[in-house]
């Protein structure tokens, strides 16, 4: 099957091995991603709280590039550009306002397109074959942590269970691994400090990693760039404030099923990591 | 067409039902807000009650424009007088567009009895919006064919 | 030919300021069928009504039309007036010159002349009215009372208190209701079974008073006065007739383990079981979902135990049809339990309860015998967290309204723990304190004062549990705007209060309407709060709303007098604004083709079949016939029948008809 | 053929129905023809030209007062039946519906259920030529719609035949023939025809069942049956029904959802 496909920059840059388990996986699934052709930047930075108009015409533009390209499904891995995405798409159901972005992107735009992130993905077209293909069980107890974007605000994402979410655990579940019971899925790791106050950050995701430490999770298993480069970049910061370092590792949910389907690490991007991922 | 349309005056009949439009029209009077003259209002049981043919009976008598209102989903006095009305109007129409005839004289709305000012404002907007289209000639035209020698369009 | 009179009102200058009413009823004299014309400065004030009986007299008035305020306001003023000078009522109309047209519209020529063209159009109706008499419906004077909580209790022994006969029916084995299961209630710290278990006696005892429980409504038909009700008796496999209530079986039965539904899971009980020790009636049934011998076929311990030989194996679900006159739904309310609070742990850690669950523990008769101890490991909790709130006032959960009895039975539990655990500390965290009530705020003045009870205004993120203990992860808005974090030993939830599971198909069996929660609707929300929209169904306690027991039992007593009130009369009298399936001559007997189409577009099941029979017995024809009893007159059958078979008594198509024609005619 | 003749003049002979309605052939097409006796039944004609909707006549207390009736029926006639049963105007043991299948075999259906079942295997679909006119209307502006259909309309002479031919027209009082109020007037001008169309139109909202007689019937060739069945097209997916398949629950009129669309509504 086809589907359309929006990396966004974080997975051309900062999160390559993210883009790179997305698309070993989905080959290795028989899903064909067809990128957007001459996409641009989903605003995820600072322009949504800076200037609404350009925060909802940056991603109107993409959504009408998709739309004009034909599809009807994208798949959006980056759990900001998803949010983003999926805000403007609801933003926009508003007539006043689309009109208003269709004046500036200069397109026709619909909002028919479905916009769907990696786990929905899965979940909705992977799981008999993923159960189907583990070679490698994916023997692990590990933290799955979900951090915000894919799940707030709920009115609009509609993710399984705002407070609780499981569809990571499940496919955890499925791949042969043990999720751990944890109250830190979608504590804050502190992204929206990322460069102005480390500190914060820090404190914020030193929290997460020593609950998982202290539950005995082997990795944290996550589904959003920012979450996985704050746990893992920021991992000597982050050691200053526990008690004993932490060498958990922090890896994408396309990588822990990647390993289980047979997948090398090398192809998953395992080496790009910080903290060493020795699983 | 009427080249002098600020000086037509609409003549509109409004549908509304007992319960929720009608005394929703009462509370604009008890609030003292105003609207055009234009609209007489026809008071009904329910929603549920209007005729199909009353709203094409207005036309036939001159009636440049109908609005049809009562209460809104879930609160009407009879429970589903409403969903019933609504679905008479979905269906009546698709059936009065696809022969020609304009649909935008008709205004339904949900009004209910603590909508005062919406009231005036659905009147006053509907007014605005038919002495923007100006008299049904049309309409009138075939209604006084009797009188003429044949229908010329 | 019609002799209408027209009264035009000035209602002081109400109407006089913008309308020319003089004219107007110059020149409504000049309409076809108009005998009589006048205005006068007050129609309403006894002169205006006697001119108007005068005029009817002198000028042998056949109709008459008032022009004058909004008929919601004077319609009845009017039509009495005019019955008194022996004219049918339903031949006055009204026109609204005041709140449709004086008031709305500036001075000038065309207000006066909507003036008239409103006047004119019911001119044009009256013309077509028909005398009308009012409807007379037989009375059965029985009540029915659905669910037997303080609510039910209160209203049954008030209508039968009356003189009335009451069939009280009750889904669980025993009554009571949630009361039953509160330890001490606000604001005065009595205890709930004391005050209650004297009135469950007295409603077991009470001559007019029919009580089955383990009985659910299975059906219900007919309208106000008349009312068939099919009430499921189900098997409660013990024969009441013969059980002594020694209880001999709860001991034996070997199946001890299994949550007991009135300790709130907290405490187990066996599979033949009276809920609790005071239960009226206090004899068992057998739960056959748990039962040995239901399940594997083996066991009848109980059997042999069983001194009088009560057990009924075999004993089936029992239809019982009982008519009655009027129907009282006190059928309360459930909480909010497991998966609904996954951030607070709800389900996954033993000493997170719920409110109710908090109840029982603090209650003499609970599993603990009055002490707080924890479900997990017994031990005395020494720091305790109650979330109010939980679920109440909270959008994203589904539940927008307030709980309205959190806050105070919160306090109250505070209280109570700090009255048993002298060395505790209680944490209350809280949105706003609503104490609306007699000596509310007292009370929880009260628990912050005098026990010390720690409030913490603020929302509790997560609860988790870590070392054993619950840490409960909170802000607190008002003094510190900083985090706080807590170490508990016991999380208590006031969880939000939802409509009673299965609220929303009992409705949709009686023809009631309910809200987005299911919550039953009643039928005005400040003049009709004991009415439904259903006339002879009246709602009493929490199945309305979350309500406190003081409320409840004076809506219990206000359904009560609504009852006692339509049973004092014989008969009942109902306006005649209803619809009629025509007849005429044969052999046609009427213009009904019997598509009976209209009984699904009818919202009240009004519509019945009538077989037309000839002289040899056999059927003619089948055709509508509208009940009118059942009918309200919303007219939807009548827009809905293709061959005008169906028409509205009062609102009828000739009136409808010429109301539009005459608004444009000229 | 020869097997309807043969199937037909048993079941007169035995007595088993006293009544036959069928086609034999007419002057320029097959025309209806009603055999009482069984040497009557070998006139019987069954094939595509057999277009009359014979399910008008199961509503005709002339014809059915006095036994059993057999009717062969085409699959436009078979829906027709299917939404009388609904509508309370059939007796199920005074009737024996036949068809005669594509594999010219003669089948007879026990009960109503069992045409349920057969005719859910034929689709209604819009021809090819009512598909153009509503395409070409579709293509208009509303003026032009307008003036299309009062030009038609302006032909009616109110014959009724339309009302006559349809099976569902089976009031024993037409809103034509009623007079107080005088809904549409009884002369034949534009305006009470089109008054007349309409209301035609809102009686068969989601009873229709698109056989069309309506429209063959006008002797003015006046496109009235596309009014019906634009308005199925249209309702059947707003309103959750297949055009042509008869509902039990209510039509689109007696029944409502929640969920209705009313974008339109204020």
């Amino acid at each position: 099957m086809k589907i359309g496909f929006y990396p966004g920059c974080s997975l051309k840059g900062s999160s390559r091995e993210y883009n790179e388990s997305v698309v070993a996986i989905a080959k290795a699934l028989d899903i064909e991603l067809v990128e957007i052709k001459d996409w641009n930047c989903c605003g995820a930075t600072a322009a949504h709280s800076m200037n609404e108009e350009l925060s909802l015409s940056l991603p109107a533009r993409i959504l009408a590039l998709a739309e004009a390209q034909g599809l009807k499904e994208v798949v959006v891995p980056c759990a900001a550009c998803y949010n983003r995405l999926m805000v403007t798409q609801h933003e926009l159901k508003d007539d006043k306002k689309r009109s208003r972005v269709t004046d500036i992107i200069e397109m026709p735009y619909s909002g028919d397109l479905k916009i769907i992130n990696v786990l929905q993905m899965l979940e909705t077209y992977a799981m008999d074959k993923i159960k189907e293909k583990v070679t490698k069980p994916f023997a692990h107890k590990v933290a799955c942590y979900y951090g915000c974007l894919l799940i707030r605000p709920h009115k609009i994402l509609q993710f399984d269970r705002v407070e609780d979410p499981q569809s990571m655990d499940a496919m955890i579940k499925l791949i042969g691994g043990s999720p751990i019971d944890w109250a830190f899925k979608t504590e804050c790791c502190g992204a929206g400090f990322s460069v102005s106050r480390t500190d914060l950050v820090a404190k914020l995701s030193g929290n997460i990693l020593q609950d998982a430490a202290d539950r005995k999770a082997e990795a944290i298993i996550v589904a959003c760039p920012m979450c996985q480069s704050n746990l893992d970049m920021r991992r000597g910061a982050i050691n200053e404030t526990l008690s004993k370092p932490s060498d958990i590792p922090v890896i994408f949910i396309t990588q822990a099923i990647g390993l289980a389907l047979g997948v090398s690490p090398k192809e998953l991007g395992l080496e790009r990591h910080f903290v060493t991922v020795k699983l | 067409m009427n080249n002098n349309n600020s000086e037509f005056e609409p003549k509109i009949v409004a549908f509304v039902c007992n319960w929720c439009t009608y005394a929703g029209a009462d509370l604009t009077g008890t609030s003292r807000l105003k609207y055009a003259t234009n609209v007489k209002i026809v008071r009904f049981p329910c929603t549920g009650r209007i005729d199909f043919m009353l709203l094409l009976k207005a036309f036939a008598q001159g009636a440049d424009g109908v609005i049809v209102s009562g209460c809104h989903p879930n609160d009407c006095h009879y429970t589903s007088g409403n969903f019933h009305a609504r679905r008479r109007w979905i269906t009546f129409r698709g059936l009065l567009d696809f022969m020609g005839i304009d649909i935008r004289r008709i205004q339904y709305s949900w009004v209910s009895a603590a909508e005062g000012a919406k009231w005036a404002d659905v009147v006053n907007t509907t007014v605005a919006s038919i002495r923007e289209l100006g008299p049904y000639t049309e309409y009138q035209k075939v209604a006084e064919y009797l009188d003429k020698e044949e229908y010329n369009g | 030919m019609s002799k209408i009179g027209v009264f035009i009102c000035h209602c002081g200058e109400n109407i006089s300021a913008t309308v020319d009413c003089e004219r107007v009823a110059q020149e409504i004299r000049k309409v076809e069928g108009v005998e009589y014309a006048i205005d006068y400065k007050y129609m309403c004030s006894d002169p205006g009504q006697t001119l108007i009986k005068d005029a009817i007299r002198e000028h042998h008035l056949d109709g008459v039309v008032v022009g004058s305020c909004s008929p919601r306001m004077h319609e009845p003023t009017f039509r009495k007036a005019c019955a008194e000078a022996g004219l049918n009522p339903f031949l006055c109309e009204m026109a609204n010159l005041r709140e449709h047209c004086s008031w709305v519209h500036e001075k000038g020529e065309a207000t006066t002349e909507k003036a008239f063209d409103l006047v004119k159009m019911l001119v044009e109706k009256v013309k077509r009215n028909k005398p009308l008499d009012a409807i007379k419906v037989p009375i059965t004077k029985k009540a029915l009372v659905i669910g037997g909580g303080i609510a039910g209790i209160q209203a049954s022994l008030d209508i039968a208190n009356a003189g009335h006969k009451v069939i009280l029916i009750e889904k669980d084995p025993s009554i009571g209701g949630h009361m039953s299961q509160l330890s001490e209630t606000f604001p005065t710290l009595d205890c709930s079974q004391c005050i209650l278990t004297p009135r469950m006696v007295e409603v077991a005892q009470h001559p007019n008073i029919t009580l089955y429980t383990y009985a659910e409504l299975d059906s219900l038909e007919g309208f106000i006065g008349n009312f068939t009700a099919k009430i499921r008796l189900k098997a409660k496999s013990v024969d009441h007739k013969k059980c002594t209530g020694c209880g001999a079986c709860l001991q034996k039965c070997p199946q001890k383990r299994i949550p007991s539904e009135f300790n709130a899971g907290l405490g187990n009980r066996t599979a033949i079981y009276v809920p609790f020790p005071q239960a009226v009636p206090n004899k068992p049934v057998i739960d056959r979902e748990h039962c040995n011998y239901y399940k594997r076929g083996k066991c009848k311990i109980c059997e042999a135990t069983c001194p009088t030989g009560a057990i009924e194996w075999d004993k089936e679900d029992e239809i019982l049809t009982e008519q009655v006159g009027a129907i009282v739904v006190t059928t309360g309310f459930n909480v909010k339990g497991a998966d609904f609070f996954p951030e607070y742990g709800y389900g996954k850690y033993k000493d997170v309860l719920t409110g109710l669950q908090f109840e029982r523990l603090a209650s003499a008769s609970g599993p603990t015998l009055g002490e707080i101890r924890r479900p997990s490991d017994g031990t005395i909790p020494k720091k305790i967290v109650f979330i109010a709130c939980a679920g109440s006032r909270d959008p994203a959960k589904g539940i927008p309204y307030c709980s309205k009895i959190c806050c105070m039975y919160t306090a109250k539990h505070a209280m109570l723990y700090q009255h048993k655990v002298h060395d505790g500390e209680s944490t209350v965290f809280y949105m706003d304190i609503r104490a609306g009530g007699k000596n509310y705020e007292e009370f929880v003045r009260r628990a912050i004062e005098e026990d010390h009870v720690n409030y913490v205004r603020g929302r509790v993120a997560r609860v988790y549990e870590k070392d054993g203990k619950l840490i409960v992860k909170g802000v607190d808005t008002l003094l510190s705007g900083q985090q706080v974090e807590i170490e508990a030993d016991m999380v208590v939830l006031a969880t939000a209060g939802v409509s009673n599971c299965g609220a929303e198909q009992l409705a949709q069996k009686m023809h009631i309407s309910y809200d987005p929660y299911h919550f039953f609707a009643e039928a005005h929300p400040k003049l009709k709060p004991v009415e439904t929209n259903t006339a002879g169904i009246f709602l009493a306690g929490a199945c309305q709303a979350p309500k406190d027991i003081p409320e409840t039992v004076g809506m219990a007593s206000g359904a009560a007098v609504k009852v006692a009130g339509l049973f004092s009369n014989n008969e009942l009298v109902r306006e005649p604004l209803i619809a009629v399936v025509n007849r005429c001559a044969p052999p046609q007997f009427s213009t009904c083709v019997g598509c009976f189409m209209c009984q699904t577009a009818c919202p009240y099941n009004a519509i019945e079949r009538e077989e037309i029979k000839g002289r040899d017995g056999k059927v003619i024809k089948t055709v509508a016939k509208v009940n009118p009893g059942l009918c309200q007159g919303c007219g939807t059958c009548v827009a809905f029948c293709r061959s005008k078979s169906i028409d509205i008594q009062g609102y009828s198509n000739e009136q409808m008809f010429a109301e539009v024609m005459s608004l444009l005619n000229h | 053929m020869d097997k309807l003749r043969q199937r037909a003049a048993a079941l007169l002979a035995d007595g088993t129905v006293t009544l036959v309605i069928g086609y034999e052939e007419g002057t320029s097409k097959p025309r209806p023809i009603f055999c009482h006796k069984a040497e009557e039944a070998g006139k019987l004609i069954y094939s595509s030209q057999c277009i009359n909707n014979l399910a008008v006549y199961l509503t005709k207390k002339e014809l059915m007062g006095t036994g059993k009736v057999a009717i062969t029926a085409t699959i436009p006639a078979l829906r027709s039946i299917l939404q009388l049963s609904v509508e309370n105007q059939l007796n199920e043991e005074n009737l024996l519906v036949i068809t005669v299948t594509d594999k010219e075999e003669v089948k007879e259906f026990a009960n109503f259920a069992e045409i349920e079942a057969y005719i859910a295997d034929f689709q209604l679909k819009l021809e090819g030529k009512e598909q153009e006119i509503i395409d070409k209307l579709e293509g208009m502006s509303r003026e032009e719609r307008f003036k299309f259909w009062m030009e038609e309309m302006s032909h009616c002479f109110k014959c009724y035949a339309c009302r006559a031919a349809c099976p569902l027209c089976y009031c024993t009082k037409c809103i034509v023939e009623e007079n107080r109020p005088q809904w549409i007037n009884p002369w034949a001008a534009p305006l009470a025809n089109m008054e007349w169309q309409i209301n035609r139109a809102m009686h068969m909202a989601g009873r229709c069942t698109g056989c069309g007689a309506c429209g063959d019937a006008c002797p003015v060739g006046i496109p009235i049956h596309l009014l019906t069945r634009k308005m199925m097209e249209d309702l059947a997916p707003e309103f959750g029904f297949t055009p042509g398949q008869p509902s039990k629950n209510g039509n689109a009129l007696s029944t409502w959802k929640a969920d209705d669309k009313e974008n339109f509504i204020r």
